[in-house]
């Protein structure tokens, strides 16, 4: 660890989902990379898009390719104070999802809004 | 300007490594300064010192090695990606640093700037 | 000739390229990412729907369950790591990457 | 803030999803794979014609020369890697992976 | 090396080209596994589809990203006898290519023709 | 019947690793031979002896390490792709053989499947 020169700065950094779950290890670690941040007391956002999405669905059960489920840490981060939780409502719906298939409550918003988001940023970080 | 960089790929098979270096080398010959180069997912393999590539290639190793030493950059390796992909101490590059994600988030909040390179 | 598919289909061409090269009666096998293709009522259904008028399809069932993927288009056959070597007993196989 | 893309737009869907979220004024910084997006008279060139109405477009030369893409689209600025660290230095960085 | 029982036999290998050269290894490698095979007297066709065309392009200066060229490699193939070149007609037009934009002589088929040639391979690798 | 695998993505970064570890297995259980594994690209740093995943996670090189044992699997790793990424015998697994591509020619022609696992 620094000095903690930076104690009071407070930056805002969001992070993107971008890939599907289990296919690669983006998203796993992109959330290992959440939990640590959010320690930090940082102003933390999570952006999902494109097949990011597929990382709230529910009932993932990853029992028979042995590799890792981690859908139910996203519920996990809101005791982290990471509360601000997006979707890309063109990435849901042309996925034939709803809210309703997700893990976690989320907002449902137009690319147009994230992408005002994301130019408000100090730090985008895409997994 | 102080600047981090984040690399998401490991060497040779993504051209991301590459182009994270040039960009890094181009930074600071304009007079800025790259604080550390973060290694995370695939990329922390970009930290073993045991790459042994064909002589007419660049040695993207040896490259990270001597940005070190020659321009202080930080070779930061995330410790939790490292261990699963079987990178430790006992293979790591000359200046390499197994360290935790708490570091990244020091880059990203003391920096003007986190270049992501990836695939 | 069995194809194998496992990328999302809405992030790679994958499916889109290699369905223009599946003969007839070529079994196509979705996997990993790629059982994203046959979730019911998605962007890719009706591609998808061409292509079962002259291929079997199917997609493995570990990797639909891991993405929680129940609803799957009519008349793709689910089968698990058994099936996929049943497959590849009777064919060659091409796995596009 | 400057948006980097490293893909072919052939291969990856990451320029027709980054372009909804460009806002009026951020440079795009085609690199890698992406510098194919600005190659001439593609399939891409009429999205890319819409993305510069409000948006300055620039492409990476040595990813340009390396690909041997001479010929590209009318009104994006070609720039060297110093070229990259002067946008970084003008703005935040969006990397689309 | 194993021994030589599998001496007299003749196995048909296609390789499939389908990524862009430098961005990643893959064409690369791939062509290295193909200078390789084509010692062993197999009969090896290649098959360039999708971005795996613009591993032909013309014109290829890496100096400047520090990457090893190797289009002209292609150009060394003839004098391996490996003489089945194929390019997918489609993804040359989609990129605005031609056959005079590529560094050797290929042949410009349809989808479907390479997809039967596909059929009648003992083994395909994708690169 | 007789079978290859060609394995082109590390461990962990990407389920082709997986993927084929489970096929091997199942065509094992159904009574067929899995002549090889010929790690290849990225597919080399499966052959690191070094990983060291989380407790609760399986250890994919211990994985191959066990299809090798019980079942007489050759672990192939191509020596071209291996020397640059830093795959050396320093830090191989048990039964891992560091060769050349010939070898992934004779699997190639000797068994009655290929089967590629990759990204």
């Amino acid at each position: 660890m620094e000095e903690f020169d930076d104690d009071e700065i407070v930056k805002k950094i969001m992070h993107v989902m971008r890939n599907a779950p289990h296919g690669t290890i983006y998203t796993y670690e992109g959330l290992e990379m959440i939990l640590i941040m959010a320690a930090y007391d940082q102003d933390i956002s999570v952006a999902f898009v494109d097949d990011g999405v597929y990382a709230l669905k529910k009932g993932q059960d990853t029992a028979g390719i042995e590799v890792k489920g981690f859908a139910k840490t996203f519920l996990a981060l809101d005791g982290y104070d990471v509360e601000k939780l997006y979707v890309d409502q063109v990435s849901l719906e042309e996925r034939g999802l709803t809210e309703d298939d997700l893990v976690v409550d989320v907002e449902v918003i137009s690319s147009a809004e994230i992408g005002k988001m994301m130019t408000e940023q100090d730090v985008v970080i895409q997994h | 300007m102080n600047i981090g960089i984040l690399l998401k790929e490991g060497p040779y098979n993504h051209q991301a490594s590459d182009t994270a270096y040039k960009f890094a080398e181009a930074a600071i010959k304009k007079g800025h300064t790259i604080d550390a180069v973060f290694f995370y997912n695939d990329g922390v393999n970009n930290s073993t010192g045991n790459m042994e590539p064909p002589q007419d290639d660049r040695h993207i190793g040896n490259r990270w090695v001597g940005l070190c030493q020659k321009n202080n950059v930080k070779m930061m390796v995330c410790i939790a990606a490292a261990k699963r992909r079987g990178i430790n101490d006992d293979v790591l590059i000359d200046c390499g640093e197994i360290t935790g994600l708490g570091n990244l988030t020091d880059i990203a909040i003391r920096n003007d700037r986190l270049v992501t390179f990836g695939d | 000739m069995l194809h194998t598919i496992n990328k999302s289909p809405f992030g790679s061409n994958s499916f889109e390229t290699s369905s223009r090269f599946f003969q007839p009666g070529d079994p196509i096998l979705f996997i990993e990412d790629g059982v994203y293709t046959v979730q019911a009522d998605n962007k890719f259904s009706k591609i998808l729907a061409e292509v079962q008028q002259n291929n079997p399809v199917y997609a493995l069932s570990p990797d639909l369950d891991a993405r929680g993927i129940g609803n799957i288009a009519d008349g793709v056959t689910t089968i698990d790591y058994e099936g996929f070597v049943e497959l590849v007993e009777e064919h060659q196989v091409n796995s596009w990457l």
